[in-house]
């Protein structure tokens, strides 16, 4: 039997040209990418962020975008080898931002080179650009050592504390691109200033119907749309309130919240259910003193919370059933799942139906801690 | 030449390997939608009376293979000429297997690389391995039964927190017709695709022991299957599972726990190069075995290196491409595959039965 | 290239059957037919011949049938 | 295949005729015999001529071979009572029987007169006396020489367990073993191999345990062994093995006594051989290579997670640089992005392609410990440092080679030692990974697992499969695999091996 790990062997030998045999250093390491269409031609226009390591014993990463234009996805890919020597290596790439002429235009185009090529991630971070194009997030100056696609993923890792967009991966928007009874949104960026340095902020969503862009909510909207998502969304929120005439800002810091969708049948139609629990403390009090002690005045702020994220929730949904007539809650999905036989009709003309909807939201508030102290700091005279 | 026995652990390793080779990582049964849990398991409850009856061949004739019993049962020349239809099923299936495995590496891994390095690497392993004969391979098996089993589990668990239950839901949406459609091509690819061990199993510890080793067998197999394959439609819902060709491999790119837990996919590679090798092994094995019987040889070895390099060419040949080979194995398949697994076999059991009971050979 | 596949061929038939302990003639038979087919089909596809899939044929009947 | 390789190593049986010639009646003519042609020109042999005490005093002598026996109890027990004592010559009758039964005292004297027999003897160590006008000698039983004391081995030492290891003579291993199993059923073989150095070899089983079939085929090859000389237990170890040209060692080989009873207790076979400490087991299976004797005299638990990290041992060694290679040259997808960046960022200007350093770096390694084994402690202290300070760490500095590498071939090297049995075998299967990965990446790696899986499974040790065990999922299969059961759950002897007698303990007795 040996001969035969012998023939292997001269196989190997004969055969050692290392078709896929790359080395790593010589590997342009995409960590983010910028999507726009080039002015006045269909062509596209990448910016393609590269990680540039200086080596040695303490490596410098270097800030170092690379433009370049082709006729498809694929072609202006492949010809950053043009601009740079280097084959550009997809697989670690964190961040695509898309401009927003090219999301308005339809997304999929783009999508499909991403989803299709084995080397690019199912998990990387879709972003629109709601500056006029996307490259210009690229050329903002991120800090020494550090990348705009890193920087981006830092945030989306921490979006749960501050829900103000939602992120999404490149599965998880096709998944809701597929689903029926389901329209994906995407997170937008915008470049503000800091202490004098332009950076990018992740704030508000981009919604779509179907794959076409067609309209923003900012960042507050936003806030609205993780609490009436099932999805996971903790964050402040921030209500004056007025207990006794004194008016003041109370702050709540959320601790659980869970969102329930279910459909029912109300007459012969269906009806949504948005069921909101949360589970807040109490942050910060300022201007006010309620004593939180008293059952009523417990009550009272519950209420409060309650009604405050109930009507933004309405606000929102209202806002994306008249303006953008996009069902990028998932309504659909969930009377697909829960009344089969109602979605057999309404599935033909969803876009139009989702618009007539009916949407009851209930949020029920539950105040759990008040931090370290059990009743405001109260000042004697 | 001795004849080769084997333990019911090892054949319950080679039966559950084989059903989970291709089966693990390619697409089966899409047409069911949400409903392919059912359909796996309908699949389940109709392989058991057809394996049933190929274990019941080997309970009714000990230490006769596939082509002895059809030689029995139809008698010689009538037997010879099925024998030679089951040899070029065993070799089709086999360069079936073989192509897969060659387009999955090139798709997901290698694309610069020649398919014909990897395909011949695997080819010249299987040709070892069937040299050495059925023992080695059993124990080969029986070693590697449990990495391949943990390592599927394990990745299940992983998704877990992938998990999406309403991937599963409406229940029955389409209705049962496509669900039933889907359980038949699950049936006929993989679980009686082990009719191809008829041709492989002769001697057995005991007498009951091809009733243990088919059916544990198909049902620890059909289980994982069962397994994996809810998790991978529960996690990529069933449009992304439909239009995958390796869904296994992208739903274990999902997994992501806390950034650290990450990539990999290459687990779902060596699940699938493992049970395909054994794959490739019996079906090469039944293919010169049949081939030496038919041809009144006593021994096969003599013709497993032509046959499997006559193997690398076809599975070359077989398919212009992978979409022509995930055609075959949706659309065409199970209908070339149904009299091979379900036809011949009922067919020849009857045949037997029948001779046995008028010559007095029955067994008690 | 061509020539190449040949040695590699006969290389392996030869070393096979060397190595064999009964030399019975038609054992060499089947061996070398197999073989030689197999030679042959790589050939042509190496090259370049278009050879229609052997399966296709069942392809046809089915989707005829169905 | 056994066969063919043989017969091309073998051309010719060497044939060795056995000395046909015997003693004749004259002491002189016997003499001349040994001096002039048998132990011609051989200036180590003494022949001590004396005479008896009588009035027509007998002449005798005593050939020996300087140094090899004992003089003292020569003198002692067969010069002195033959000087001494006065011998009728009708006492004697024409047989030399009475001398050895009623004048010699020595433990162990046979009268013989073919030469054939008698010189092997002579030759070691035992003397042969001769007596005027008789045709026969008496073979006297005067062995000693001297000998390495009981140590403790240095191959392998222990923390807890016995401390006494084999010596170069046989016959006091024997008794070190005898020793330990003091039962009538240990049996012990003698038989002589090699033509030319005649070296005693033991077989050692007990009866009742050992497989008789497998006890019948190692007769078998012993037997069928033609070799001019047998110095060490590898001689035979290579003639008797399954498998000859696979890496993987069939027959086990250790220097332990207690070791040695172990494996007899659980029927397996153990060959000796004079002049080594190393003492053959048969049959040897897989998982023998990661045993080690201490297992049994500690925790279970601990022993059973030294085990394991044995196995993990074994896989780190030979799979990290393979590993690694593809992961950094085909499946860089997998790395983590931090990762990567910072392997990037150290291979930055290394001249060398990663599989180039791999394989080097594993080279140089393998230099280094093979230069440090047979080095005094010193000069082998003076290696390392040069190994770690020049190697090491300017290389890293020069950018020769990445840091990265350095970590994967230390920490190989590091695993490598944990399984002292695999030593040169790691090697061998370290390259042969790094060699397919390097051109398949991780799929090359896994097929070559799939190889290595596929040599191991198919090989035998003895009829028995080098795997036993390795796959079952039985908890008495398990029990002394990848874990080392209590001892109180061992009821049974491993199955593959002693089918006879299973029982090792009473269950009842341990409640």
């Amino acid at each position: 039997m040996k001969r035969y790990i012998g023939f292997l062997c001269l196989l190997m030998v004969t055969t050692l040209g290392c078709w896929n045999y790359r080395e790593v250093e010589e590997l342009g390491i995409v960590s983010g990418v910028g999507i726009d269409k080039q002015e006045n031609t269909s062509n596209y226009q990448l910016a393609i962020e590269i990680v540039n390591i200086k080596g040695g014993q303490d490596g410098q990463i270097n800030h170092h975008p690379v433009i370049t234009q082709g006729q498809s996805m694929f072609d202006s890919a492949r010809n950053t080898i043009l601009r740079t020597g280097q084959r550009a290596y997809w697989a670690h790439a964190t961040a695509a931002v898309i401009s927003e002429d090219l999301a308005r235009d339809g997304i999929l185009s783009v999508l499909d080179w991403v989803s299709r090529d084995a080397e690019v991630r199912s998990d990387i971070w879709l972003f629109v650009s709601s500056e006029k194009d996307a490259k210009s997030i690229f050329l903002t100056e991120p800090d020494l050592n550090d990348l705009v696609s890193f920087k981006l993923a830092d945030m989306v890792s921490a979006h749960n504390s501050v829900p103000k967009f939602i992120p999404k991966e490149l599965w998880k928007f096709k998944q809701e691109l597929s689903a029926p009874g389901q329209s994906p949104t995407l997170p937008t960026i915008r470049i503000v200033e800091n202490n004098g340095q332009k950076v990018p902020e992740i704030w508000g969503t981009a919604v779509f119907r179907k794959d076409k862009m067609v309209g923003w909510l900012d960042g507050l909207e936003s806030f609205a749309l993780s609490y009436a998502l099932p999805k996971n969304a903790f964050g402040l929120i921030i209500l004056p309130t007025t207990i006794e005439g004194k008016s003041g800002v109370v702050s709540y810091e959320v601790f659980g919240k869970t969102t329930m969708h279910s459909a029912t049948f109300a007459g012969n139609r269906a009806l949504m259910n948005v069921q909101v629990d949360l589970q807040v403390g109490i942050a910060d009090l300022e201007g006010i003193t309620p004593d939180y002690r008293e059952t009523t005045i417990l009550r009272m702020l519950e209420e409060d919370v309650s009604s405050f994220i109930k009507q933004e929730i309405r606000q929102v949904i209202s806002r994306v059933q008249q303006e953008f007539k996009s069902d990028i809650f998932g309504f659909g999905g969930v009377i697909r799942q829960q009344l089969p036989h109602i979605w057999k009709d309404l599935e033909s003309d969803w876009s139009e139906e989702f618009t007539k909807l009916d949407v009851r939201v209930a949020v029920n508030t539950t105040i759990r801690a008040s931090g370290l102290l059990t009743a405001p700091i109260q000042m004697r005279d | 030449m001795k004849a080769e026995v084997i333990s019911e652990q090892q054949g319950i390793s080679i039966v559950l390997l084989f059903i989970l080779g291709n089966a693990l990582i390619i697409s089966i049964g899409a047409q069911a939608k949400s409903d392919i849990w059912l359909a796996v398991l309908i699949a389940i409850g109709m392989a058991i009376p057809v394996l049933t009856l190929y274990a019941r061949l080997h309970y009714l004739l000990p230490g006769m293979d596939l082509f002895d019993i059809l030689q029995y049962g139809f008698g010689s020349v009538i037997g010879r000429i099925t024998g030679l239809i089951y040899v070029w099923f065993a070799f089709h299936l086999g360069s079936r297997v073989l192509r897969n495995f060659g387009e999955f590496i090139i798709t997901v891994g290698l694309e610069e690389t020649p398919q014909l390095l990897p395909i011949s690497i695997l080819a010249i392993l299987c040709l070892w391995c069937v040299k050495e004969g059925l023992e080695v391979l059993g124990r080969f098996s029986n070693f590697f039964t449990r990495f391949v089993v943990i390592m599927v589990l394990g990745t299940s668990l992983l998704l877990l927190t992938e998990v999406d239950f309403s991937n599963l839901s409406p229940f029955l949406y389409h209705g049962m017709a496509p669900v039933t459609t889907a359980a038949f091509k699950i049936l006929t690819f993989p679980f009686t695709e082990t009719v191809i061990f008829t041709m492989v199993f002769s001697n057995f510890q005991k007498k009951s022991s091809p009733y243990k080793i088919y059916l544990i067998g198909l049902i620890l197999g059909g289980l994982i299957l069962f397994i994996t394959i809810t998790n991978e439609v529960l996690v990529l819902g069933s449009e992304l599972y439909e239009t995958s060709y390796f869904p296994g491999y992208r739903a274990v790119q999902r997994i992501n726990i806390r950034n650290f837990i990450q990539r990999l996919e290459i687990l779902a590679g060596v699940t699938f190069l493992i049970s395909g090798f054994v794959q490739l092994s019996i079906c090469l094995l039944a293919t010169c075995k049949g081939l030496a019987k038919v041809l009144n040889f006593d021994d096969y070895r003599f013709i497993v290196t032509p046959t499997t390099f006559l193997m690398v060419t076809m599975s070359i040949l077989i398919y212009n491409s992978i979409i022509e080979m995930n055609r075959w194995a949706v659309e065409i398949w199970p209908v070339y595959a149904a009299p091979f697994q379900l036809g011949i076999p009922v067919v020849l059991w009857l045949a037997c039965e029948l001779k046995m009971k008028l010559k007095g050979e029955y067994p008690a | 290239m061509f020539i190449l596949l040949v040695l590699a061929y006969l290389l392996v038939g030869c070393a096979e059957v060397f190595l064999w302990e009964t030399k019975d003639i038609r054992k060499i038979g089947l061996f070398g037919t197999l073989l030689i087919g197999s030679l042959i089909l790589s050939a042509l596809m190496l090259l370049g011949v278009d050879i229609p899939s052997p399966t296709g044929f069942f392809e046809k009947l089915i989707l005829s049938l169905s | 295949m056994r066969k063919i390789i043989k017969a091309l190593l073998n051309p010719r049986k060497a044939k060795l005729s056995p000395d046909k010639q015997v003693l004749r009646g004259s002491l002189d003519r016997n003499i001349s015999l040994f001096k002039k042609e048998i132990f011609a020109g051989d200036d180590t042999v003494v022949y001590r001529l004396f005479s008896t005490n009588n009035p027509n005093s007998l002449r005798c002598a005593v050939i020996f071979i300087d140094q090899m026996i004992d003089r003292e109890s020569l003198m002692k027990h067969v010069i002195r009572p033959l000087m001494k004592k006065s011998i009728d010559a009708t006492q004697l009758a024409g047989s030399i029987d009475y001398i050895v039964d009623s004048v010699i005292t020595i433990d162990g004297a046979n009268v013989e007169n073919s030469l054939g027999k008698i010189v092997p003897n002579i030759l070691q160590g035992e003397s042969l006396l001769l007596i005027d006008g008789y045709s026969t000698g008496v073979i006297l039983n005067t062995r000693g020489w001297a000998m390495r004391a009981v140590e403790e081995p240095q191959s392998e030492s222990v923390v807890r367990g016995p401390r006494e290891g084999f010596t170069e003579g046989i016959m006091l291993n024997l008794t070190l073993l005898r020793r330990k199993l003091k039962t009538p059923k240990l049996r012990f073989h003698l038989t002589k191999l090699g033509q030319q150095t005649k070296t005693t070899v033991a077989i050692a089983y007990i009866d009742g345990l050992a497989s008789p079939e497998i006890l019948k085929e190692l007769n078998r090859r012993l037997n069928n062994t033609q070799i001019d000389g047998v110095l060490e237990s590898g001689y035979i170890e290579e003639m008797i093995k399954d498998s000859p040209l696979s890496p993987f060692k069939t027959v086990g080989h250790t220097e332990r006594p207690d070791i040695i009873a172990g494996k007899l207790l659980e029927g397996r076979i153990a060959i000796f051989c004079d002049g080594t400490p190393f003492v053959l087991t048969v049959p040897f299976i897989f998982q023998e290579l990661f045993q080690a004797n201490e297992d049994y005299y500690k925790n279970f638990l601990l022993a059973s997670f030294d085990r394991i990290v044995r196995y993990m041992a074994f896989f780190i060694t030979t799979s990290t640089p393979a590993i690694y290679l593809s992961l950094i040259t085909y499946h860089q997808e997998m790395v983590p992005t931090p990762l990567l960046l910072s392997i990037s960022a150290a291979r930055d200007g290394v001249p060398f392609p990663t599989v180039f350093e791999v394989i080097a770096m594993g080279l140089v390694f393998e230099i280094l410990r093979e230069g440090g084994i047979r080095l005094p402690t010193p000069i082998g202290q003076a290696l390392s440092i040069v190994g770690a300070i020049v190697l090491g760490d300017a290389a890293a500095t020069a950018q020769l080679v990445s840091a990265p590498m350095i970590i994967v071939i230390a920490l190989t090297a590091i695993s490598s030692f944990a399984i002292p049995q695999m030593l040169g075998l790691t090697v061998i299967i370290r390259l042969i990974f790094v060699i397919i990965a390097s051109f398949l990446g991780l799929y090359g790696y896994i097929f070559a697992v799939i190889g290595l899986v596929l040599q191991l499974t198919s090989m035998r040790s003895f009829g028995i499969p080098y795997m036993a065990n390795m796959g079952s999922l039985h908890p008495q299969d398990v029990k002394d695999t990848m874990i080392r059961a209590p001892w109180w759950v061992m009821y049974w002897r491993p199955k593959f091996l002693a089918n006879r007698n299973m029982v090792r303990q009473r269950k009842e007795a341990n409640r």
